[in-house]
């Protein structure tokens, strides 16, 4: 079994009206130090494969395929075995 | 009696809900600026929907941190009816007034429809002109209405009789098929302990005329001032 | 400068030529630039102009005809309906959840820029066929988009359309519509007047997004357009939310002489037109544009699409208030320039200048083509086709479901259930009837409103298929009780360098426009989305219609569903054989060919009008229009929508397949008390409008007979699971 | 300049509708290994500081009180010096 981490974000220069949002409510709290915010997708997808090169590449189909939008967004990933 | 409703910014319900309180009622009613920080003055508090801060990062989770917020928790903690519609009731779990939280639709998409809701609870400020059982037509409108709370929670929700709406079919069935978006124990709405503080998803204010379609949301409004007036 | 570059930018040598002319020197990058997105066919309408000149835009209560941001009609007490429909079909190809999504964006902008508090939103969608996956990833993001923006906003979606063919696999069509009302005195328009006044701009930062999108709208999309990715913007409603309530609060106060959304083209558009507009000049520091990004050239900013901008002529000595009105809504409110007097453009950076351009040479001189245009040759074939050795169907009933499981006929409730269409409690008939039916607060009026357009028509005869979609749309409005008023439209096509594509452009704006004259309904906007190709093969072309119209009493509308048992059924118009792009055809037989039904301008009005007027008079319990599907379709609608059957019989001489399924236009089905009959009757007489009494409602199926004999009688209820599973199924994959 | 990033997760337990729809569409297209996925949120927070213990501290309030909801989400987070 093998865990794949996989971290979808905006693509730098796209506008992120969800991290402005955050950002400028943290800054209503008083959190004044807080310069920027971005927000992504953060998946885990369970494997059932020990070959992590062939888990590397399906992964990094899918992500291509369907868990980023390439229009907007990047992708990149970890795999880990998983106990 | 007099109703305050709080602006956040996207807030797109307050006018509704004002339209419902000042014309179908005839009662007083203000708006009430998400920067302010005084609710002095006003017997019913009502948090409409909306997307308040675009809901961003989870629905009501910035507004509950607006300026307004603590006298909102100080009014309600003192007793003060509050009401929050759909994104009013997300702002309420965000802000700890009311139990559990709120996830995606389990459909994954928005919804705009008409439910049935059977009411559990017709003891409190909000549905005294409803009976228990009774089924009542309200519409709901949301993305992230999937009501959760874990198995301790539920317990003493239904406890405490907490638990005022249901969704459920025609006939009163509560059913899968009658949940439109997951929530456990096809939960719709829901009051705090002490009963003064009321979140619903469907939006009352959508079905308080004839010409709308229908008028259970009217009840509901009438309810709030019914039991204010009996009260004195 | 190498033509590489402008070239590049979508300019012609000849174009280019004729900028070098106007300035009177070689134009350096940043003009260049634009000018070229001035010059696009999405701005400057060189491709369509002379064409869309013959449109009708004159009556009495029109206050605005095409030319602003949006047309204005007259509704009574002080009262007038904004409204206008737009395009963002390439964007919604490549991204299309915030294609469709910006694209309501754009729209609801184009409203609030005239002062109008947007009440309503309509789309109208095409889509490839429901067997495609990437059909499905398109028709999901593009209803998630609208969705996600529209109900953000606070506006309902009201109505719409979608019909699925493959011509549009790969290049959808998504079309939105935006509806405000306004109080006449406080119409504001996009003029920059009044020399020495500021100019500034409020809303979002700007940033990269969408450096020539205008450019890009107008080209066919290609395999490298994905490539062309940077041009896809990212929407936040909730700015734009924020952006509504600010702007509205500013024309209350009266505090600004003008303002303009920065849609297409971005601060070069909205500020030269606003200009142009007041035969003004301006002079504007991009320095002072408050910027999201790092290191913009003056270039990037003055090109930069970047959504939820508005730019702004406030009166002399009203900045303050109007920077202090965006503070409280969270906004940015900058002054970038002033107004000059000079009819100039000038553009600098920190003081610096780096364009210097009249205003009127990028709106006014942009190049006009009357392109040439060709008669296609696929058209003779096709309207010729002989229908006669057609199979008749053996199984009526069977054929009956499959048609209200098509696609274009089932009920449309998957896409609408997404939509808030409730939200500011005004409406009164929303999704799933002929029309949508807005109250207006504090009166007795209501407004109509709907889209319409057939593809398939227009590609069969488009100057027919441009005049339906008048007609319908306006029949739409009849069958609820309203009063058509004006239409705005988005005309789709393909590559208007294409003679054919410029005779089907042409056609279908004659067609339409000798419809807006007979209906009386002008042409106030619209919007033409041109290059609608995928690998050099073009979409339908497709006119779509967005029409307003009035009730005076809304207590007197109607709707399509049955009432009441024993009420007697009545259809005004005649039953024709015409099966040339009827739904039937395609689903039943696989054919999209013949001519699209006549259609008679005298016989439309007066049984419109004679529909109108017996709805008015109490007389009828629900009426509903034939359209797709013919007869047989609009009374499984009406007895779906009803809960209740019918028991129908037909005499005619025609072949029952005709008879049923038939597209005749100017027919309306009535459903009256039993009471009211000879009323109607003799309406229709003195009217001269042909009518038949053809059954009553009874029941829980719907029965047809033919000259007495039985040809179908099917469950409303099994019509109603074939009809309202069908899409929701297909969309499962 | 502190660059923290931030996890948020639902809590084990808590249905995730999203994670299964992203589950079910993964497998349809053919990704026969997969047999779970889980779909959480992923921010990017620049801090205006290089005071790592007081940003920890911070960080940490801010996911408390924001960014994620306790009833229904667990959080972990990283600490990174900005270039
Ligand atoms: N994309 C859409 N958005 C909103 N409503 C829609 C959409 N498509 C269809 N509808 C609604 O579904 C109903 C049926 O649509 P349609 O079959 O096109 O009607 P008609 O044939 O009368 O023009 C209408 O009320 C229409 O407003
Ligand atoms: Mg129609």
């Amino acid at each position: 079994m093998l865990l794949a981490k996989i971290y979808v974000t905006l693509k730098p220069g796209v506008l992120d009206p969800q991290g402005e949002a955050v950002g400028n409510g943290l800054k209503a709290m008083g959190y004044k130090d807080v310069t920027s915010v971005r927000v992504g997708k953060y998946l885990e997808l369970q494997l059932d494969t020990d070959d992590k090169s062939y888990a590397e590449e399906k992964v990094d189909e899918m992500c291509r395929r369907l868990l980023a939008n390439p229009v907007i967004e990047k992708y990149r990933y970890t795999l880990e075995e998983q106990r | 009696m007099k109703f305050g409703v709080i602006v956040f910014p996207g807030s797109n319900c307050d006018q509704d809900v004002y339209h419902v309180i000042s014309e179908v009622l005839g009662k007083p009613v203000d708006y009430l600026w998400h920067g302010d920080t005084e609710v002095s003055g006003y017997d019913c508090l009502v948090l409409p929907g909306g997307f308040s801060y675009g809901d961003y990062l989870r629905s009501g989770a910035i507004a509950r941190f607006a300026p307004i917020m603590p006298a909102v928790i100080d009014f309600a903690n003192s007793g003060g009816l509050v009401l929050g519609i759909c994104n009013g009731f997300q702002i309420l779990l965000e802000a700890g007034l009311l139990p559990g939280a709120m996830r995606r639709n389990d459909c994954l998409q928005f919804r705009c429809q008409y439910t049935n809701l059977r009411v559990e609870n017709d003891e409190t400020p909000f549905t005294n002109l409803f009976k228990k059982g009774q089924v009542i037509s309200i519409p709901i409108a949301h993305g992230e209405g999937n009501y959760y709370a874990d198995e301790d929670t539920l317990k003493e929700l239904e406890a405490n009789k907490q638990i005022v709406f249901r969704y459920c079919d025609p006939s009163g069935e509560v059913t899968k098929e009658a949940n439109p978006n997951g929530s456990v124990g096809n939960i719709a709405g829901i009051i705090n302990r002490q009963g003064n503080v009321l979140g619903m998803m469907p939006h009352p204010e959508r079905c308080a005329e004839v010409i709308l379609g229908g008028t259970a949301g009217r009840e509901l409004f009438a309810s709030i001032v019914e039991w204010w007036e009996r009260r004195k | 400068m190498e033509p590489e570059v402008y070239r590049n930018m979508g300019l012609t040598d000849e174009e280019y030529e004729k900028i070098k002319e106007i300035l009177g020197r070689e134009p350096n990058y940043v003009e260049v630039g634009m000018f070229s997105v001035m010059w696009s066919e999405h701005c400057g309408y060189k491709n369509s102009r002379p064409v869309l000149k013959l449109f009708p835009t004159d009556a009495p209560w029109v206050l605005q005809g095409p030319g602003e941001n949006a047309g204005i009609i007259d509704i009574g007490d002080g009262q007038a309906v904004v409204f206008k429909i737009e395009s963002h079909n390439h964007p919604s190809a490549i991204e299309p959840f915030q294609g469709s999504a910006t694209g309501v964006g754009g729209i609801v902008r184009d409203i609030f820029t005239m002062g109008a508090r947007p009440i309503a939103l309509l789309d109208s969608l095409r889509f490839g066929t429901l067997d495609d996956p990437r059909t499905r990833y398109i028709m999901n993001g593009v209803v998630e988009g609208i969705s996600f923006y529209g109900n953000c906003l606070g506006l309902p979606t009201v109505a719409g359309e979608v019909y699925f063919d493959r011509s549009y696999a790969g290049n959808p069509l998504v079309n939105a519509m935006a509806v405000g009302l306004i109080n006449q005195k406080d119409i504001r328009r996009g003029t920059a007047s009044g020399v020495g006044n500021s100019v500034m701009v409020i809303g979002a930062k700007t940033g990269r997004d969408g450096i020539h999108g205008a450019t890009f709208a107008s080209e066919e999309l290609s395999e490298d357009s994905e490539e062309r990715r940077p041009s896809v913007q990212v929407g936040d409603p909730f700015r734009e939310k924020l952006l509504i309530e600010a702007s509205l609060e500013i024309i209350k106060e009266d505090l600004i002489i003008g303002m303009q959304d920065m849609g297409a083209a971005g601060l070069t558009s909205s500020s030269c037109e606003m200009a142009s507009r007041a035969n003004t000049g301006m002079e504007i520091d991009v320095a002072l544009v408050p910027r999201r990004e790092e290191g913009m050239t003056p270039y990037e900013v003055m090109l930069s699409e970047s959504q939820e901008r508005m730019l702004v002529v406030p009166k002399k000595g009203s900045e303050e208030k109007v920077r202090a009105i965006c503070e409280r809504w969270g906004l940015d409110a900058v002054t970038i320039g002033k107004v000059t007097a000079d009819g100039i453009m000038r553009i600098k950076d920190n003081g610096e200048l780096v364009a210097e351009v009249p205003a009127k040479a990028l709106t006014d001189e942009c190049p006009v083509y009357e392109r040439e245009r060709l008669r296609p040759a696929y058209l003779n074939e096709l309207q010729e086709k002989d229908f006669s050795s057609l199979a008749e169907p053996k199984d009526y009933g069977a054929v009956l479901l499959e048609l209200l499981a098509s696609p274009n006929l089932a009920s449309k409730e998957w896409i609408y259930r997404q939509y808030d269409y409730m939200v500011r409690t005004d409406t009164v008939a929303g999704p799933g009837g002929d029309a949508a039916i807005l109250r207006v607060k504090g009166t007795k009026k209501g407004l109509g409103l709907t889209t319409d357009g057939n593809g398939r028509y227009c590609y069969l005869d488009p100057e027919l298929g441009g005049a339906i979609a008048v007609a319908e749309a306006a029949r739409n409005l009849s069958c609820t009780g309203v009063k058509p008023l004006g239409i705005t439209n988005c005309l789709n096509f393909g590559n208007p360098e294409k003679p054919e594509v410029a005779w089907q452009f042409y056609q279908a704006v004659i067609g339409m426009s000798k419809a807006c004259k007979a209906l009386q309904t002008p042409v106030t906007g619209g919007n033409v989305s041109f290059y609608n190709e995928i690998k050099e093969k073009a979409v339908y072309p497709t006119p779509v219609v967005g029409m307003v119209g009035l009730i005076k009493d809304i207590e007197k509308r109607c709707s399509l569903a049955f009432q009441n048992e024993n009420d007697v059924l009545i259809l005004l118009g005649e039953t024709l054989p015409e099966i040339g792009g009827s739904e039937y055809l395609e689903v039943i037989h696989h054919q999209v060919a013949g001519k699209p039904p006549q259609l008679d301008l005298e016989k439309e009005v007066a049984v419109q009008e004679m529909t109108r007027q017996a709805i008015a008079e109490g007389l009828v319990t629900a009426a509903h229009d034939c359209a797709e599907g013919g007869l047989a379709i609009t009374l499984a609608e009406s007895a779906i929508a009803g809960k209740l059957g019918a028991r129908v019989n037909l005499d005619s001489s025609l072949r029952p397949d005709y008879l049923l399924f038939s597209e005749s236009q100017s027919r309306i089905l009535l459903a009256v008390p039993p009471a009211a009959k000879e009323k109607v009757l003799n309406m229709a007489k003195e009217k001269g409008v042909p009518v038949a009494v053809i059954g009553h409602c009874s029941g829980d199926s719907l029965e047809v007979c033919i000259n007495g004999d039985k040809v179908f009688d099917v469950d409303v209820e099994e019509m109603e699971k074939k009809w309202r599973e069908s899409i929701p199924a297909l969309m499962a994959g």
